[in-house]
């Protein structure tokens, strides 16, 4: 039996079909959902893609938030399902409050695009677990407001119970607090980063393939479980 | 209503009121124009259509004094199976093979883009990707080729940021890749910035659509954004008239973007296509829904009947002519079937585009417009879209060209120690039009999609269009006003010898043309002649090299005061490669491989960057054109690519050797030993902009047969190096440590606009 | 037709970068004497009817949860007096 | 320290995309009754010292020459009388 992973497409998202790409060359079976759709059809886990859902108008993730499909999908993440949010998509499970913080404005004010080192720092959750505890992968960035914010208090409980899963190597590129790229929930299922992995999964246009682990990993762990 | 009827111009109205006065030269049309108006229609025009006829028959829709010239294209054009689309849609489109069709096409937003920097440049992405749209193609990627100022200029400083914050704001919301483009700085640009946009569109050979309103009882269908009061007048006004100091700060509205609408727009439309639901369509750009009902009419079979009234608007005060004129963006204009209808609104619906039946194409040959059930405009369309007025305006060359062709940079002091040329090195690769711009392009997202296989700073753009077959095309664009400066003949001609190469270099095939033609105003002789020189120099060169144009764009009155820019033509090859995984990159990335230098070094430094760094100098002849030896070496670069024999490959242009082997070394974070070949001044080795060259990383297992292949088809290659170590060195002159030449070449443009 | 106006502005403890960049700017520009600035965003909102305590709620909760993310912004409401220029 | 805010808003009569994505959103949100909706920016000037004419006159050439592009926004000048919350 094949893993269904479903990818949404909001009005805006641009990276759905990158990581319906990627769900397939990890072996699993890509599903297209539609945010105005309720349905997860049968999906055993979800990505929120990158992209400029409803232009980033408001706030980045702020207009997705409230679509049918996130009422669904915010359910079934509370009841455990995987979901993972990559860039715009971190930004949608934020306002959503499946995961704590906000993602402001990139100190220096502009867009960037670069190749990004990260360091792996929790290899536990739904989405990490064929990357060893340290890993360091380079995968590509892309945003406008990737700063990751949260009070003192949010900041040192992540840290605390290991949830900070991805922080960003060699530079900051945006100016998020204690160099954070990605976090999860406390049951380990949601992660959300900023940079892409979807973008990292074939030499040829990527600049590694370092971000094929977080498919292959979510879908060995539907395999198994 | 009653109030609104009565100063209503309706087409009985006028027929009745033959001497009312009219504001014709305000909007830009000469008195013989007007007359031709009166002549065509047999009594004096409403407002409505007179505000149709100034805005089409401005320069920037008529192409009214640069269409005498461009006939060239079409009259020299070589023979090419694979042109499917000419020049005279919103742009051609070239058979790539394997059943796919690709379409690009250049435009120019350069006014917009000094009065309101970051809404200029992303209106004018926004307006390239419409045009492919319009084809029937989805758009896979932008290209950016840009002009400033003085890098140290303070407005310089206000215009870049907001120009590259716009493409980036736009192109980066639609989810295109930027892929490449070109930055440039010179004095001449000040007043003038040049902002042009490059899209890449893909479609499958049955999915090609054509701006046409056929078929009597078809709908039109507006749809996309709503019409407001945006750059009215914007097309005759921004893109028309130079900007004079003199004159009343025209502070015209300009458009704002809305990139989310647009794609919106896109992925609304091609659904459309997918499920075959227009018999014809156009994009809405310049001159908005004038442009797209005349021509839509124009080059259809019947006429069109439009009721304005139902177009939906975002501000109700806008008057009929107003609403004619409207650049309000992300709008397209479609004609249905009856039958189709339904099933289009459903998927406007679908994707929250607005979407409403302006009107019907009629088995008249008029295309007539209504207010309120009353006619406004009833013309014959062609008149409006397709037979503006033709100027044959004067041309002669200036008095000033012999001599700043006889103060040549070949006698120009040179470097005359070893030192000296080590610091020159420097100057060169550090000067903002050597250094890298990455502080730019890293504002652009060149990853989405998930099919860049090369992206800048490479020669040119690379992308897969097939994910099974590995097919691709390579896009390249380069110009060089100084060249064209010293010589508009040559100077187009080297930049399409530029292009091709940079399109070669990657391992692609060049295939076809696209240029974007930015000159000053054609009501100067000296200007008109800079224009027609280069205009005959591209399609001579296109027709050696065997590359069809197949479409572009004019820009003309880029000048401020008597000061016009230099004469920049800008084009655009789009190349083919089968199989995209055989790509070349520039970068030196092996120690030990064998560098290569392929084709003549003359002494050639007219228009070099060289002279211009170290000497502020533009002067004498631009290098020599030999399009026998482009074409060749890109055969050698496309077969070298094909049987594996060379790891990079990266092309001479300006600043020659020494520029191109820094970046392929900073690229691949290696270093590399240079041997100046016998018979060669150092300095020229280094600095010459000689055409036709490219210097190639060969794998030493490899030599022989590279050898031997370049050797068959008599192409010069000089062994002229080795990659290794940690910096350039030139044997028996100076050293380089690449981190040296990388804080020189890297730190300029953040230490200017960060 | 009535005017409510909804201001967001960061809290005072997350960064503002957009507001320090002007803050930055102004010697530049020959502006002295101003310590701090802080850029955030101004809504306004045209409201069919009478603006009632009732409207005014309702304001209140489409700021709390829609208009303004209270993880990191703080917002006001009000009813605007003045037309603007 | 006194505050001085400069309210920038787009001219009516240019597009106003941010505002219209509130606006379309507020019906699925079950809002209803709110005709227009534009967005625009809030500055917050601290500035230091007493604010008489001649600040005031400095601050506005700042907004027409910083905060605002005048080719396409309006912005308004004025002493804040209430902290925010
Ligand atoms: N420099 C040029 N070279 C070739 N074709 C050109 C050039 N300038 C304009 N054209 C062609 O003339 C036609 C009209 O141009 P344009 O008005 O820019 O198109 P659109 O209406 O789609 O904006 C197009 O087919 C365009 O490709
Ligand atoms: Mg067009």
């Amino acid at each position: 039996m094949t893993t269904r992973i479903g990818v949404v497409t909001f009005p805006g998202s641009l990276d759905d079909q990158d990581a319906l790409r990627a769900v397939k060359l990890a072996g699993g079976e890509p599903v297209s959902l539609w945010h105005r759709d309720k349905d997860l059809h049968q999906v055993d886990a979800v990505v929120l893609p990158g992209g400029f859902s409803y232009g980033d108008y408001l706030r980045c993730g702020a207009i997705a938030r409230f679509s049918p499909v996130m009422s669904t999908i915010i359910e079934q993440a509370k009841a455990g399902m995987p979901v993972l949010g990559i860039c715009n998509g971190f930004q949608v499970l934020c306002e959503s409050h499946l995961l704590p913080g906000a993602l402001t404005r990139n100190d220096h004010l502009h867009f960037i695009c670069r190749d990004q080192r990260l360091r792996v720092e929790n290899n536990n959750t739904a989405w990490t677990t064929d990357y060893a505890a340290g890993q360091e992968i380079t995968v590509p960035l892309k945003n406008g407001e990737g700063g990751y914010v949260a009070d003192e208090r949010t900041l040192d409980e992540l840290e605390a119970e290991g949830r900070v899963v991805f922080r960003y190597l060699d530079v900051n590129p945006n100016g998020s607090r204690r160099d954070i790229a990605g976090i999860t929930n406390a049951a380990g299922n949601v992660v959300g980063l900023m940079p892409h992995p979807e973008h990292a999964v074939e030499a040829l246009t990527g600049p590694t393939t370092d971000g094929l682990g977080f498919f292959t990993s979510a879908i060995k762990k539907l395999v198994n479980a | 209503m009653t109030d609104d009827k009565r100063h209503l111009d309706t087409t009985e109205h006028a027929a009745k009121t033959p001497d009312t006065e009219q504001p014709w030269s305000e909007l830009g049309l000469k008195e013989d124009e007007y007359d031709r108006i009166r002549e065509i229609l047999g009594r004096r025009p409403t407002g409505a259509e007179l505000a149709m006829y100034s805005v089409m028959w401005s320069e920037h829709c008529s192409y009214k004094s640069s269409k005498v010239h461009l006939k060239q294209f079409g009259e020299k054009a070589p023979e090419s199976d694979a042109m499917l689309v000419g020049i005279g849609e919103n742009a051609g489109v070239v058979d790539v093979g394997q059943g796919y069709a690709v379409t690009f096409k250049v435009e120019s937003h350069n006014h917009p883009s000094y009065i309101e920097p970051y809404q200029g440049a992303a209106t004018g992405i926004g307006g390239i990707v419409r045009d492919i749209l319009a084809m029937g193609a989805r758009p896979v990627a932008v290209m950016d080729p840009l002009r400033f100022g003085a890098a140290d200029h303070p407005d310089t400083r206000r215009v870049l940021p907001g120009v590259v914050a716009g493409i980036g704001g736009y192109g980066n919301c639609l989810g295109l890749p930027n892929i490449g483009g070109e930055v440039v700085f010179d004095p001449c640009y000040q007043g003038n910035p040049l902002v042009n946009a490059l899209c890449v569109g893909v479609m499958k050979h049955e999915d090609i659509h054509l701006a046409k309103a056929s078929g009597v009882g078809n709908k039109v269908i507006l749809y996309g954004a709503r019409t407001g009061g945006d750059g009215i007048g914007g097309v005759s006004v921004l893109a028309s008239e130079t900007f004079d100091a003199e004159g009343p700060a025209k502070r015209p509205a300009v458009q704002v973007g809305d990139p989310f609408q647009e794609k919106l727009l896109i992925e609304c439309t091609l659904e459309i296509f997918r499920e075959k639901l227009v018999a014809g369509i156009q994009d809405l750009g310049g001159a908005g829904l004038s442009c797209a009902t005349s021509e839509l009419a124009s080059a259809g079979s019947g006429g069109m009947r439009v009721e304005l009234d139902t177009v939906p608007l975002r501000d109700n005060t806008l008057s009929p002519e107003e609403i004619l004129m409207s650049e309000s963006q992300e709008r397209m204009c479609a004609v249905v079937e009856p039958d189709k209808v339904d099933r289009f609104l459903e998927i406007c619906e679908k994707w929250d585009v607005i979407a409403t039946v302006i009107g019907e194409v009629t088995d008249g040959d008029r295309l007539e417009i209504y207010w309120h059930g009353e006619q406004i405009v009833d013309v014959p369309p062609r008149s409006v879209a397709h037979d503006g007025p033709v100027y044959q305006r004067p041309y002669a060359r200036p008095e000033w060209q012999d001599a700043l062709q006889a103060d040549d940079a070949n006698k120009l002091p040179r470097p005359a120690t070893p030192e000296e040329l080590r610091e020159q090195v420097l100057r060169l690769v550090a000067s903002p039009n050597q250094a890298s711009k990455a502080w730019i392009t890293d504002q652009y997202d060149r990853y989405v999609l998930g099919n860049t296989v090369l992206a800048m700073p490479e020669d040119g753009g690379v992308i897969r269009i097939d994910d099974d077959t590995n097919l691709g095309v390579a896009v390249a664009t380069d110009g060089n006003g100084r060249y064209a400066k010293l010589d508009p003949y040559t100077g187009a001609q080297l930049a399409l010898a530029e292009s091709y190469r940079n399109v070669a270099a990657t391992g692609a095939e060049p295939l076809a043309v696209t240029d974007c033609l930015n000159f000053g105003s054609p009501e100067d002789p000296a200007a008109m002649w800079q224009f027609a020189e280069a205009t005959r120099g591209l399609a001579d060169a296109c027709q050696q090299l065997g590359t069809p144009v197949t479409g572009g764009n004019v820009s003309l009155y880029n000048q401020t005061g008597d000061l016009a820019i230099h004469p920049t033509p800008v084009v655009g090859v789009l190349g083919v490669i089968d199989d995209v995984t055989r790509r070349t990159p520039m970068a030196f990335a092996e120690e030990g491989q064998l560098l290569y230098l392929l084709g003549d070094t003359r002494e050639e430094l007219g228009g070099s960057a060289w002279s211009q760094v170290i000497h502020d100098h533009l002067g004498g002849l631009p290098p020599k054109v030999d399009l026998e030896r482009e074409r060749l070496l890109a055969e050698i670069l496309v077969s070298a690519s094909r049987d594996g024999m060379v790891d990079a490959a990266h092309d001479l242009s300006d600043g020659g050797l020494v520029q191109a082997v820094t970046e392929s070394c900073l690229r691949g974070g290696k270093g590399a030993r240079l041997v100046v070949p016998d018979g060669i001044d150092p300095f020229v080795f280094l600095f010459s902009e000689s055409q036709g060259r490219a210097v190639v990383s060969v794998p030493r297992s490899e030599e022989v047969r590279f050898n031997d292949m370049c050797g068959a088809r008599g192409l010069p290659a000089t062994r002229i190096g080795v990659v290794d170590g940690d910096s350039i060195e030139v044997q028996g002159q100076f050293s380089l440590p690449l981190a040296e030449l990388r804080e020189a070449h890297e730190a300029t443009l953040p230490a200017l606009f960060a | 037709m009535a005017r409510v106006v909804v201001d967001v502005m960061l809290k005072p403890e997350i960064l503002d970068p957009q507001g320090q960049a002007v803050q930055r700017a102004l010697p530049r520009l020959g502006f002295e004497g101003i310590a701090d600035v802080r850029q955030g965003k101004r809504f306004e909102l045209e409201v069919e009817g009478p603006v009632d305590d009732a409207v005014l709620a309702r304001v209140n909760e489409l700021a709390e949860t829609f208009l303004a993310n209270t993880v990191i912004e703080d917002f006001t409401v009000r009813v605007e007096e003045t037309a603007t220029a």
